[in-house]
């Protein structure tokens, strides 16, 4: 039998000026199970808190229902008082008579009416509720950083420097990503490898970060502090403990004409390769498609002039399995392709780039060592067009919807430098708008307007035409002279949209990870947890989470740092045990409720049970991973077997409440 | 004999029904007979039988047993029980008349089941005999002749005229509660109408059904027969052949809880049903099998050991016409029958 | 709730409320002394999603005379994908419940963030008023639980 | 500005001028640009404003050869050219405004211009 | 047909390709066929039947059949593949314990048109160049063939199989059906006299439970009706609320896994349209969230656990009905 105890808080007059409290009280003492009932002053205060107490240690309640403010206010206080009487925390209901009452009604014999009923229900529910024990699982003290770039870097400086381990796995022979390529940032126009290749050496030299480069995430299984992730070594046919990077190899490989994709094809590399010189791990890798001793078995000089042996042809993919307390997830971006752009002519002009092309082009460490040439005759260009916006807001299938938020700022900076370096050269920029919110940004753009004469044009280019005579024809609407342009200019520069990089939507599939319709992945919360996906243990650094610069990416990097850290920092995550849970001798395996998840909580196990005819089967049945489930519900409903409930929240709570209430 | 005219069948309705509730089979818009309260204006259903059988009326679906009303922490108990007005059931073929024999001796036997004695006594059963028997039809393997239906008061029809003679006391009242409407008339055309209908019974395709292999005293040779795996293996588990079955007399008992206490009432159970005769316990019964065999076992095995070989079936025919997948009595007897 | 003569019709409404959006908002509502009749009774849920076609069933079953909905905004569920179920999930069973004849008034699903106090007070007072002119729920409620 | 005019000419493009972004697109890939008086992207913002009759009295309409460049290219999937002939049609629905009548016919017949050409023609611009 | 189905299933169990075959059962009379599994040759031989009364869905079998040692050879008509697609979908069956030999489907028979013109005592029913010869005990009757055909057939959706390992008979395609032109008009009805169509309708409902017993969609392993721990169990409905609650949650629950196989309805002893309640929310879905077919495939994501950022919302059913 039931022993409920109901306490009425009058809160001052806060309730009491509309609501009959001692009415309430006396009430519901008539309720069934109801063995106390009575009102006090202010119930949250110490001496209230001690009536509540008592009052379960003398009546040995089995229940608690408070009439007060909301849940959302005290809740958390009662539970705790009754965990100090004794009682589990988790048999307090409150019923909310102030906010949901006394404070919107102003009849006190409605409100009082009100307020009783709204006692009942919370009496019918409490009669129902479980004592709930929140369970603990540990936490692996590591953490795992997908990606190499400027993102994965922060990050796993950050939580190396709090004392962690952290491993990164960069799919690329090096870490360092699409910074890595870049000149010169904006705003300050500082040159990128000087601010980068400090950072990529202090992860290298940090004995609590493990740098997998050349390697992938293949599978992701278990929850938040206890994730077991497999990640594939691939093949770079070079013993990294071995090699010292010195180089050899790549000079006297006879294959030297492989496309540099550091340089973004505009220039070539050979079959071994080091991407660029501040790689790290400095390390040969051999790209098998090119090598003629892998793909014919005819050659072998790399590894004859290997003076540590280095060299090894028979290397074949390796996969290790890691334990992480947390992951996250900085698998950057890339530019979209631009075949579809017939109009722009990308494809049949090699002076038309884009500006990761020209990013190369006028870097020191690129194909023309810093020397500005066209691709095609290696001229000097006198007229640059940049065309702003090229696949980004666009409503087609050939671009991407949203702003891609960078290209404002490093079109600027790239018509700034050209016309720095080179003041006989015009430039003209073609925009839409021109979006400058950063700290210093609309400066730097008026600097390069007023400062540098920069020709910025509202209006677009319609039309780019290479002509016999090597130039290109650009036809482009001035919207505010309200003219049609022709410019024949000797290059053009596409600033093309950004996506995500294409290793994202598999890895989201793995870590049961959001993704929005574009491939950025959704963070838990759009204003107040940004940094966090909803997956619990999973968080986001970086451009996979929305186009950002790299201020903004650093910014964020730290911040998903940081909330690996509170992870990790804990021995064992105590878990929220209004969870869901499955009664397997009802469920059916059905997965309609693994699809509503949005935590991947769910998953399925083939059960042995006993048939009536004593014989067993094997019946497939879901299983709830309390320690991932957040207890929403949603599976709940998708179950039409009705095997799935939620703790705390039943199905026969809730309908008892409605019972109460309807009554 | 005493008759009227078909074409002043109404008159005779009205008058009936002016002095208590009458029930006659009617057509629905969907084809299908069910008895329904005759309001002016109501045709009687040309058509064999009613889809629901006629036990409705003193067996209803459900039925209130008895109230609890709460107030706080009192309980009160209300007896809710009321008596039942008179009533005439119109139409009842042979084999449903025949069902309240066999209701009667599971509701009238000690102890007595008031709600069912109530509504048996103020309820009067007025067969039809029938004419026009389909294939479906086996009522003869138990006895039953169409053409000679039991009930207070029987109807017989020659296309011209209904016949009416009283069976009981209650049919005679009837009767006599209508006679100024009736005439005395000769029954030439009557008797060459049923010998017709008997000639027709010999050529039903179930005419030669016969129960003269099972009993009370079969149940070793059945119940553990082979055959029930095979017969059952179909078997849906719905309870459709218990709730359109004339003579099935399960029932369960729940409770509902009102908004100011407990209504408890029962309704029909099928043995069909997994839950059914399940207990705190647990359940005799755990496989489709043997609740497949419980419903056969009782109408061919059970039901006559306990009551002087009496079947627990009347050949209506429902359960063959309405089983979604076609398995009924006939295919069990035929598969299991060891002669 | 019963209809008396000279008494005007009081109909009761049964609101479930997610507990990070909606709950908060009408706890808001009530910060804000924003009126909204008693009428209004509030179940707590922790989002929308968790609400079952059953419960609603229920209250109708149980006398109430509307039920509304309420949930975080599209977009912003505490748990992110949410009340996007429970949109389909409604507006399935709405349609359903149209489709028997059920008055169309009787059933809504509103979206306030915890914010939307003011949304909250109107949207309860506005959805009172349509039930109130509807009458009672006579089409989908259970004799055995009406109020003698 | 006139709104059934504007109804009529959205409804039979089927264009939602309200996409556009004024990126201009349209006008620096238009071939006939130098020929009009309102170029594209004016068009679509006239649209949007039901700046529908100025429209239709001026040359531009019948200057755009319908080749389509603007609606390829537009990334927000406008149709300008679509407009275009949407408000050719308003024009040529306007009642009291029709270019023909039947005795303008003989004037017109010229035997390089084919005979399927005036059929067409009248039919489109008669009542 | 039928020969080469026997012979086919014969070939089958003799080469060991499989142990069990599902079909039908000849019965008492012309249209009683039960479904059956068989074993051996001789028991084809004798009872195997296929003709215009094997309409029932034979997939729901496969749930207890697929579990049991060796594989089942089960005979399906193109609507039974949609069945066994949703049911592999929702892993309730053992796919690669079934061998399915895809059949021709309809137009089956409905012997209840046939009994409802008034015709019984039937004795055997003949499809002579699609007029019905009805041999009965008060002499031979004849009807179109049309007119007799299950209203199931009579809506098809599509004679295409979504799923087979072999077929005998050439394949169909998808149909253009008129199945939602029911559903339509009801829509187009006021409210009062929708309420007033199902009140008449789901009256007569007795609670048999053969409409969810049959269904290939209803295979929990304990329905909430039966479950008294759920709230909403019960036997029997004691108020008109309990018939509606009984036939919305159902509905409900199949939302967007009924493949409209039209069994319901089929089996429903008192002539309940309750396809009419799943094809509205088919239409719906169609209508709301794009077209989507239950069962034509085994991967994609279901309605009801899908959604996109722009769902419509829930007040468009006000917004589009008549009142």
């Amino acid at each position: 039998m039931q022993r409920i105890g109901v306490f009425v808080c009058h809160c001052g007059t806060n309730i009491a000026a509309t609501v009959d409290v001692k009415a309430v009280a006396e009430a519901l003492g008539h309720e069934p199970g109801v063995v106390v009932s009575q009102d006090y002053q202010y119930m949250c205060s110490e001496s209230g808190q001690n009536l509540v107490k008592n009052a379960i240690k003398e009546h040995n309640l089995t229940g608690v229902v408070i009439c007060s403010c909301s849940p959302r206010m005290h809740e958390n206080t009662f539970r705790k008082a009754a965990a100090a009487a004794g009682l589990n925390p988790y048999l307090v209901e409150i019923a909310n008579i102030r906010e949901q009452c006394s404070w919107i009604h102003k009849d006190i014999a409605t409100a009082t009416e009100k307020a009783v009923i709204l006692g009942r229900a919370a009496v019918a529910k409490v009669h129902l509720n479980a004592p709930l024990i929140a369970g603990e699982s540990p936490v692996a003290k590591r953490a795992l950083v997908i990606g190499g770039g400027i993102a994965g870097i922060q990050t796993a400086l950050d939580i190396a420097e709090a004392g962690f381990d952290v491993d990164i796995v960069e799919k690329n022979p090096t870490i360092g990503g699409k910074m890595a390529q870049i000149d010169k940032t904006f705003p300050t126009l500082d040159c990128a490898a000087c601010i980068l290749t400090p950072k990529m050496v202090e992860a290298s030299q940090n004995e609590k970060i493990h740098i997998h480069s050349f390697s992938e995430v293949t599978d992701v299984k278990g929850f938040v502090g206890n994730f077991t992730v497999t990640i594939k070594k691939k093949a770079r046919f070079v013993d990294e403990t071995k090699c010292t990077g010195c180089g050899l190899c790549t000079e006297k490989c006879p294959m030297k004409k492989v496309p540099n994709e550091f340089n973004m094809g505009l220039d070539n590399r050979t079959a071994i390769y080091i991407p660029f010189a501040q790689a790290v791990p400095k390390v040969a890798t051999i790209d098998p498609n090119y090598c003629m001793m892998l793909k014919n078995g005819k050659c072998g000089v790399c590894s004859k002039v290997c003076s540590v042996g280095a060299i090894d042809y028979k290397q074949e993919d390796r996969f290790i399995e890691e334990k992480y307390g947390a992951i996250v997830v900085a698998t950057g971006f890339n530019p979209i392709k631009l075949d579809k752009y017939d109009e722009f002519a990308y494809n049949q002009s090699p002076d038309v780039v884009t500006s990761l092309e020209l990013e190369r082009l006028m870097n020191a460490a690129g194909p023309n060592g810093g020397t500005l040439l066209r691709p095609s005759d290696k001229t000097h260009p006198h007229k640059i067009v940049f065309v702003q916006c090229v696949g980004s807001r666009c409503d087609d299938s050939k671009g991407k919807p949203y702003c891609s938020k960078i290209c404002c700022m490093y079109t600027a900076k790239h018509a700034m430098l050209i016309r720095e370096k080179y003041p006989d050269t015009e430039v003209y920029v073609f925009y839409i708008d021109v979006r400058t919110p950063g700290k210093n940004f609309d400066e730097f753009y008026r600097r390069a307007v007023e400062q540098y004469n920069v020709h910025y044009i509202k209006g677009m280019v319609g039309k780019v035409t290479p002509q016999s005579n090597g130039k290109l024809h650009v036809q482009a609407s001035d919207l505010l002279a309200n003219e049609q342009l022709h410019i024949d200019a000797d290059m053009v520069v596409l600033a093309a949209a950004i996506e995500p990089d294409k290793t994202a939507r598999p890895l989201a599939t793995m870590l049961t990870t959001q993704m929005d319709t574009n491939d950025f992945f959704t963070e838990a919360h759009p204003k107040l947890r940004p940094v966090e996906s909803a997956t619990a243990g999973i968080f986001l650094s970086g451009a996979c989470q929305g186009p950002k610069d790299i201020p903004e990416t650093v910014a964020q990097a730290s911040a998903a740092a940081a909330k690996a850290i509170g992870l990790l920092c804990k021995n064992s995550i105590t878990c929220n045990p209004c969870v869901a849970h499955s009664d397997e001798l009802m469920c059916n395996g059905c997965s309609s409720c693994e699809k509503v998840c949005p935590y991947g909580a769910i998953t399925y196990i083939d059960k042995e049970f006993r048939m009536p005819d004593r014989t067993t089967k094997v019946r497939r049945v879901a299983s709830v991973n309390p320690a991932v489930c957040q207890g929403c519900g949603a599976c709940t409903v998708a179950c039409p077997s009705g095997a799935m409930d939620l703790n705390g929240f039943s199905n026969s709570q809730i309908m008892a409440e409605v019972d109460a209430i309807c009554k | 004999m005493l008759r009227i005219s078909i074409d002043k069948i109404d008159s005779l309705f009205a008058a009936i029904s002016e002095k208590q509730a009458l029930y006659i089979p009617a057509d629905r818009a969907d084809g299908a007979a069910e008895y329904k309260k005759y309001e002016a204006g109501m045709k009687l259903s040309e058509k064999l039988n009613t889809v629901r059988s006629a036990k409705d009326f003193f067996f209803p679906q459900t039925e209130n047993l008895v109230e609890f009303k709460m107030e706080g922490k009192k309980i009160e108990v209300k007896d809710i029980r009321q008596e039942s007005e008179d009533f005439v059931i119109f139409g009842v073929r042979a084999c449903d008349a025949r069902s309240f024999t066999i209701l009667d001796k599971v509701y009238l036997v000690e102890p007595v089941d008031s709600f069912y004695k109530n509504r048996r006594d103020h309820g009067t059963v007025v067969t039809m005999a029938c004419t026009r028997p389909s294939e479906t039809c086996f009522c003869q393997a138990f006895g039953i002749d169409p053409t000679a239906p039991e009930g207070d008061c029987a109807v017989w029809s020659d296309g011209s005229y209904y016949y009416f003679k009283a069976n009981t006391e209650k049919g005679q009242a009837f009767v006599d509660s209508v006679s100024s409407l009736l005439e005395d008339g000769d029954t030439a055309e009557l008797d060459k109408t049923v010998a017709k209908t008997k000639e027709i019974m010999g050529r039903l395709p179930l005419a030669k059904l016969s129960t003269e292999n099972f009993g009370g005293d079969k149940l070793n040779e059945y119940f553990n027969s082979d055959k029930w795996g095979e017969l059952s293996e179909s078997c849906l588990g719905c309870g459709t052949c218990t709730f359109v079955c004339p003579t099935c007399q399960c029932y369960d008992i729940k409770d509902f809880k009102t908004s100011d206490g407990i209504r408890r009432f029962r309704c029909w159970d099928s043995c069909m049903y997994s839950d059914f005769t399940k207990m705190a316990h647990g359940n005799p019964r755990l496989t489709q099998l043997e609740r497949f065999r419980q419903r056969f076992m009782h109408k061919l095995v059970y039901f006559p050991a306990n009551n002087n070989g009496e079947f627990g079936c009347v050949g209506c025919g429902r359960c063959l016409s309405k089983c979604p997948i076609s398995m009924n009595i006939v295919k069990v007897m035929k598969a299991l029958e060891v002669k | 709730m019963q209809v008396n003569e000279n008494k005007e019709f009081e109909p009761l409404i049964v609101a479930f409320c997610c507990n990070w959006c909606s709950y908060a908002g009408a706890d808001l509502s009530g910060t804000n002394r924003l009126n909204y009749p008693t009428n209004v009774k509030i179940i707590r849920v922790p989002c929308s999603c968790r609400v079952n076609p059953m419960f609603i069933l229920r209250a109708f079953q149980r006398g109430a005379d509307g039920v509304i909905l309420c949930g975080c905004h599209p977009g912003d569920c505490h748990y992110t994908s949410g009340n996007y179920f429970t949109r389909r999930r409604m507006t399935l069973l709405f349609s359903m419940l149209d489709f028997l004849g059920i008055e169309r008034d009787r059933t809504r699903v509103e979206w306030v963030s915890a914010a939307e106090g003011a949304k909250f007070a109107a949207t309860m007072n506005e959805f009172t008023e349509a039930v109130k002119k509807l009458g009672p729920n006579r089409r989908l409620e259970d004799l055995r639980c009406r109020k003698q | 500005m006139n709104k059934n005019l504007k109804e009529q000419v959205l409804r039979s493009s089927g264009v939602n001028v309200l996409k556009c972004m004024r990126c201009g697109k349209c006008s620096g890939t238009c071939p006939s640009y130098d020929e009009m008086e309102y170029h594209p992207h004016q068009f679509v913002y006239m649209v949007e404003k039901g700046d529908i009759e100025t429209l239709m009295n001026s040359k531009s309409i019948y200057k755009c050869l319908t080749c389509f460049a603007c609606v390829d290219r537009c990334p927000r999937n406008v149709e300008p050219a679509k407009v275009v002939e949407a408000v050719r049609l308003a024009a040529v629905r306007k009642q009291g405004n029709n270019h023909m009548t039947p005795a303008d016919l003989p004037d017109m017949l010229d035997e390089d211009l084919p005979q399927q050409a005036i059929v067409t023609a009248f039919r489109k611009y008669i009542k | 047909m039928q020969e080469t189905m026997i012979n086919r299933a014969k070939q089958l169990l003799a080469d060991g390709t499989v142990t069990r075959v599902i079909g039908w059962k000849r019965g008492e009379f012309a249209y009683d066929i039960t479904p059956a599994v068989f074993e051996s040759a001789e028991e084809l031989e004798s009872d195997f039947v296929f003709d215009d009364f094997t309409s029932a869905n034979v997939s729901k079998y496969l749930v207890k059949e697929s579990a049991k040692e060796g594989k089942v050879l089960v005979f399906l008509k193109p609507c039974d593949t949609y069945s066994l697609n949703q049911l592999t979908k929702e892993h309730r069956v053992n796919r690669d314990n079934i061998y399915v030999i895809g059949i021709p489907g309809g137009p089956k028979l409905d012997i209840e048109k046939i009994k409802a013109k008034g015709i019984t005592g039937i004795l055997s029913v003949r499809n002579e160049n699609y007029t019905l010869k009805i041999e009965t005990i008060y002499g031979e009757e004849t009807m179109p063939f049309s007119e007799a055909i299950l209203d199931k057939c009579a809506s098809c959706k599509s004679k295409k199989h979504v799923t087979y390992d072999e077929l005998i008979g050439e394949d169909g395609d998808v149909l253009d059906s008129n199945r939602f032109d029911m559903v339509e008009k009801l829509e187009n009805m006021t409210a009062q006299e929708r309420y007033d169509f199902w009140r008449e309708q789901l009256s007569k409902c007795i609670r048999c439970n053969a409409c969810r017993n049959v269904c290939p969609a209803c295979t929990c392993e304990k329905c909430v009706f039966d479950n008294p721990n759920s709230g909403v169990e019960n036997k029997a409905a004691s108020d008109s609320f309990e018939e509606n609650m009984f036939h919305i949650i159902r509905a409900f629950h199949v939302a967007g896994r009924c493949t409209d196989c039209g069994e319901c309805s089929r089996v429903c002893p008192q002539n309940i349209p309750l396809h009419l309640l799943n094809r509205k929310f088919i239409k719906d879905i169609n209508e709301l969230y794009g077209a989507y077919q239950a069962g034509e495939d085994t991967t994609s994501k279901a309605p009801l656990t899908n959604y996109t950022f722009d769902d419509c919302e829930a007040s468009i059913v006000h917004e589009r009905g008549v009142e």
